[in-house]
């Protein structure tokens, strides 16, 4: 019973840090977001072994993914991920295609085997290889990028493209019963990027709280500020945890791992998204402003919230465990 | 207790409701620039009918309505969407605190030109300093000769590009309690100390500016109700503004509350109409406020503590509805969409802009309910 | 346009208010509580000419039912109200049997029309002369007590008897269009009462956090307090206005009145139990003991909250009306 | 990152399963002197197993168990519907209390009778003034002889008519700033000074007592930690109570959930679904948070912010809990059943005992979060 990470993990976590903030500081990935050209570093990733999911372990992953949302970086791994996990023989890069155009549910898809249609909010399109492709009845199939149209779609998050992809029809069907799995692995993938927001968008709102000063002292002296930090505190750290614990339990606790997915997705998004809503209050107008980053880190926790399920979705795939 | 219009409120409403039809100018256009000149040929149009200063005395240049009538203006012209007038700030604020405390001759020089909106009216209060806490400004105005010199910063500067004058509040002494030492200016903005710069927000917008000023020139008889007065000048000319906005911003909420509802329609989502029906109800809530404080307003002459409820209750429903219409389009939330995004994120500052809802909380602590200061 | 109530509504404010005060102070609601009897005043009331709803307009009704919660009367006006908006012929003195035994749905029962059943949570059994009672099909009869067996049953509000209600058939059906527009005056007068309590309550967490010190300070310095007390104001002002709304609509706006009185009384449910669970963390341990008075108001707005379609049903026909 | 239980804590794990199994004493008796024999003889037969004291010393008639032990017991238990110890404030205060901070006379004359039931302990920290405040508690021990005499009045204080000892925390030195002239006493509850009075709550139970002290004596030996020193032993045992009972806390939330579960099960009302999976997810999070403060406290050796927070959580995790149970029922609601009613009322308190909910923001806010304090 060690509900810690192990050496290796803090390796892992320190070296994402490290990298991460030394490749995408702050203003990095504000021009990234404004100019585009978010895949300088690719290389360097597949070097630093972050892409080989069949090798990292669901909770290395969700460590890497933390830190990713932590340092709010523009890269197209999470995207590369998902296409990986739910076709591990992927070769070159993946990504997904999963949500049909006007359609709500976020995992089921009514795209007919012909793969004849449109997917919606495609993430890293212009740079992936290979398309997994959701299609009705639960049915992944595998398109080369020869064989998609792709339009660039307007984001709400300018830190991570969107597109627009339409499909005419050529793919293989993927096969096999890990589809369950991977679905709940990338879900806590997500989570685990809102954990690294809810993180860092704490710790600023902290460190503000302490150096603002109205009325001739600290805002972070007055209980409406303190109180409402605490509570980001509580959030980002109770996401974190569940999130571990479901990344943990994909790897070794099969019978737990499905609501402990749901749990961490319904949780982390919404703890996410109240953290930023909180840090905006707290930091007042100059947080509502296009030179301060906390725009960037509450448009990634509210996009973060609506992919893979929104919490509404998980909190009822747990109710069905229980009830 | 009587909620139905007297024959005459009905027959100005009934009036105003055809006129509105008549003259609605349709679609605004996009584009700072021409949403501009939209909103002030609109105003134009309004004060050639005499209804740009509804509530102004006809001596100005009103029309010397009531509350009430005031009430009705706002309701009708949401419920047409119908466009603002350019120059709020001046009909709202500048001119209402000119004709409260103005001399003679500020009357005869600048009530005029803010209803024709020949002269576009700003605000600057806030500083990057001083956000919640007003009283602590810094922006200096020294007397030199027959004129004050002025250096600071202002910030959330709404329309200052436009205007020609700005309701500027300054210490002009330093040695007095920190509230006691403000004086409130009109500041011609078209000279050389005044530096405007774009203020870009979340959404990407620059609604608001900063405000750099360097050495700008008051003329003493810009001074508005007197020197080292301005503290209560802008405080209550605040007040006022709360207390009409509050059923400016209610009448607005009803008409987004439509449009989702018109979005919604038929939705069998039991969560969703659980969301939707408490936004309706604390909109209904909402708009029972700005009528109990226009009752108020109207016995007792001077706004109660409605306006500070309104405006924190309405940010809490305009967020609460533009995070509805966020949540229900699934993991097309992720996309930027034509009406909703750019409403969500701008309802972010709902809770910020024009008093924090932990300061509104403070006023209703402290004057409403006599709870000792934080 | 007046938003407040007039002269006359002011007078049967200050009467109520002043009659209740003498004849209900709180310890004495407290014994009422404790020991039963809670009909001393009937024929008081009667003469003060509460119970003519007829002649008292819904306003008046909810001014006075407004006075009932703020004084916490142990009297059984209410329901007599409500059997006499649905039966406005009754003679005597009347209450409702709504509630099924195991049924949820606030407003229609499963009862036939040869009236054998049992009903739940029937106030004031024990002195009415006739039941108004609802039967499948929105349908109501009127039967008298004689032809019913009553059991006390374990009210959670203990300044309000309820009474589990046996009919074995024999009932004077009721005929009209009047049961939609009863049906929502009865709502409105328990939103009402929610809003006195709201009231009362209010007005004693704010003494109380004036009172009170800790740490050297009143705890209404503390924000935690302070927000939580305007928070309370502001439910319990809204409450009022929507509630005074929704009566005013009964009597002049039919159009608006539906909408706003099932807005009344999810809003007031609501406010009543936010409020008292607020003042409870205000008032700290002393609020938590039998001796103290809030649990009495805290019991009245649970009750209140459940009685007559809970907040969750009215909203379902606020969304129903706009959607 | 590991949350297997070792081949040790598995078998721990196994044989306390099995002893349960054999020795559960069944449905606890209702009123309070039938409960508290039942809890008593429960507490000696485990502690004829070696566990009532499972995480003591072993020379001191504990187990020695690890913290793990320890939160398997409390799963365990609340898995089964065991029924708590008698003792419990005695086990997991007043023992390890004289365990770190008492003398060898202390030891040897107090921990026996703790773990054997035969001599009760309370607690008589909080007083009428002294809420949130405790610092500020009035209560005075006066040096006469070789005994201090107390007077004061004590709330909150749970078994008291049930108890032989109480941990008193009183003023010894009024000249000391506020905490630091209090002395932790242990206080005979068998004699005159001492007066207890039982103080009913809104559950209509009198679970905790009032205690009116007039010039009870408490010899000098009787001092733990030392003269003054009392802030500080009450204190780090606090810390202590705060983690262990997070993990109880939690095991007994997960228990009240699965029997929700039974009662809602097959429902179809989206909202209840909602609401109760919110509740089921709050409830592992603060599982887990447990799990981080037995891995803190047992990399550490001291308890980290985990119990301040899981304290907060799981007051608002109950309250949730039995809302929905409440309101689930509709209008039966107005009516009280045999398990929910008590329950609902009874968790109005978890927000307020053993640390409100605002003064535990606080803490983590100025200790964790190195915020100015209020």
């Amino acid at each position: 019973m060690n509900f810690d990470l192990t050496e290796d993990q803090r390796e892992i976590q320190r070296t994402a840090r490290e990298w991460l903030a030394s490749r995408y500081p702050i203003a990095r990935v504000r021009e990234i977001a404004l100019d585009g050209g978010s895949d300088a570093t690719w290389d360097e990733i597949v070097e630093l072994g972050w892409p080989d999911v069949a090798e990292l372990g669901i909770v290395e992953l969700a460590v890497v993914a933390e830190e990713l949302g932590y340092a709010l970086a523009p890269t197209p791994l999470a995207a590369d991920w998902a296409a990986r996990l739910l076709h591990p023989g992927l070769e070159g890069r993946g990504t997904v295609a999963m949500w049909d155009e006007g359609g709500n549910a976020p995992d089921a898809s009514t795209m007919p085997a012909s793969l004849v249609g449109t997917k919606i909010a495609v993430p890293a399109a212009d740079v992936a290889d290979t398309f997994v492709v959701t299609a009705d009845g639960g049915r992944h199939f595998a398109v080369p990028a020869s064989a998609v149209s792709v339009e660039p779609a307007r984001a709400l998050d300018p830190t991570r493209p969107l597109f627009t992809v339409r499909f005419d029809g050529g793919g293989e069907a993927l096969d096999g019963d890990h589809f369950g799995r991977a679905w709940h692995a990338i879900a806590v993938a997500a989570a685990a990027e809102s954990v690294g927001v809810a993180r860092r968008v704490t710790q600023m709102s902290v460190e503000y709280a302490k150096e603002r000063k109205q009325f001739g002292r600290p805002i972070g002296a007055y209980q409406a500020v303190s109180h409402a930090c605490a509570q980001m505190f509580l959030e980002a750290e109770g996401a974190r945890n569940v999130v571990l614990w479901a990344a943990w339990a994909l790897d070794h606790d099969p019978a737990a791992a499905f609501v402990a997915a749901s749990s961490a997705k319904a949780y982390a998004s919404d703890a996410a998204v109240n953290v930023c809503r909180s840090a905006l209050q707290v930091h007042g107008g100059i947080g509502f402003t296009w030179e301060h980053d906390l725009h960037l880190f509450l448009k990634r926790a509210e996009a973060n919230a609506h992919a893979f399920g929104d919490a509404t979705w998980h909190r009822e795939q747990v109710a069905a465990m229980y009830l | 207790m009587d909620l139905t219009l007297s024959p005459a409120e009905e027959e100005f409403r009934d009036t105003l409701r055809a006129w509105i039809a008549d003259n609605h100018p349709g679609k605004e256009p996009e584009g700072d620039e021409a949403s501009f000149a939209f909103r002030r040929d609109w105003q134009r149009k309004l004060n050639e009918r005499g209804w740009a200063g509804l509530t102004w005395p006809e001596a100005f240049g009103g029309a010397g309505a009531t509350q009430i009538e005031q009430a009705i203006l706002f309701e009708e012209f949401a419920a047409a969407r119908a466009p603002q007038m350019a120059n709020v700030l001046g009909l709202t604020m500048g001119g209402p605190t000119v004709i409260a405390h103005g001399t003679d001759e500020q009357k005869a020089r600048f009530l005029a030109p803010i209803l024709s909106a020949d002269e576009m009216w700003c605000q600057g209060f806030s500083e990057p300093e001083s956000g919640s806490d007003l009283a602590s400004l810094k922006t200096k105005a020294v007397l030199d000769g027959d004129a004050y010199v002025v250096t600071g910063q202002k910030v959330w500067t709404t329309y200052a590009h436009h205007s020609k004058w700005c309701m500027l509040l300054a210490r002009t002494n330093a040695d007095a309690p920190k509230h006691r030492g403000l004086t409130y200016f009109l500041m011609d903005m078209e000279q050389e100390g005044v530096e405007i710069r774009p203020l870009v927000q979340i959404t990407g917008e620059a609604e608001f500016n900063e405000l750099f000023i360097d050495g700008a020139r008051i003329p003493v008889e810009n001074v508005v109700g007197g020197v080292d007065n301005g503290w209560r000048v802008a405080i209550t000319t605040l007040m006022h503004e709360r207390a009409g906005l509050a059923f400016a911003l209610q009448a607005r909420v009803q008409v987004a509350l439509s449009e989702l509802a018109d979005e919604l329609k038929g939705t069998k989502d039991p969560l969703v109409r659980q969301r939707f029906a408490q936004i309706a109800i604390e909109a209904q809530v909402l708009r029972l406020l700005a009528y109990r404080g226009l009752t108020s307003t109207m016995k007792g002459g001077e706004p109660g503590p409605e306006g500070s409820l309104g405006k924190w209750l309405w940010a809490d429903i305009n967020q609460a509805l533009t995070t509805l219409a966020m949540d229900v389009k699934g993991p097309a939330a992720q996309l930027v969409d034509d009406t909703w995004t750019y409403r969500f994120l701008r309802a972010r500052a709902n809770s910020i802009e024009g008093g924090t809802t932990e300061i509104l909380k403070n006023i209703v602590a402290e004057r409403v309910l006599g709870l000792p200061r934080a």
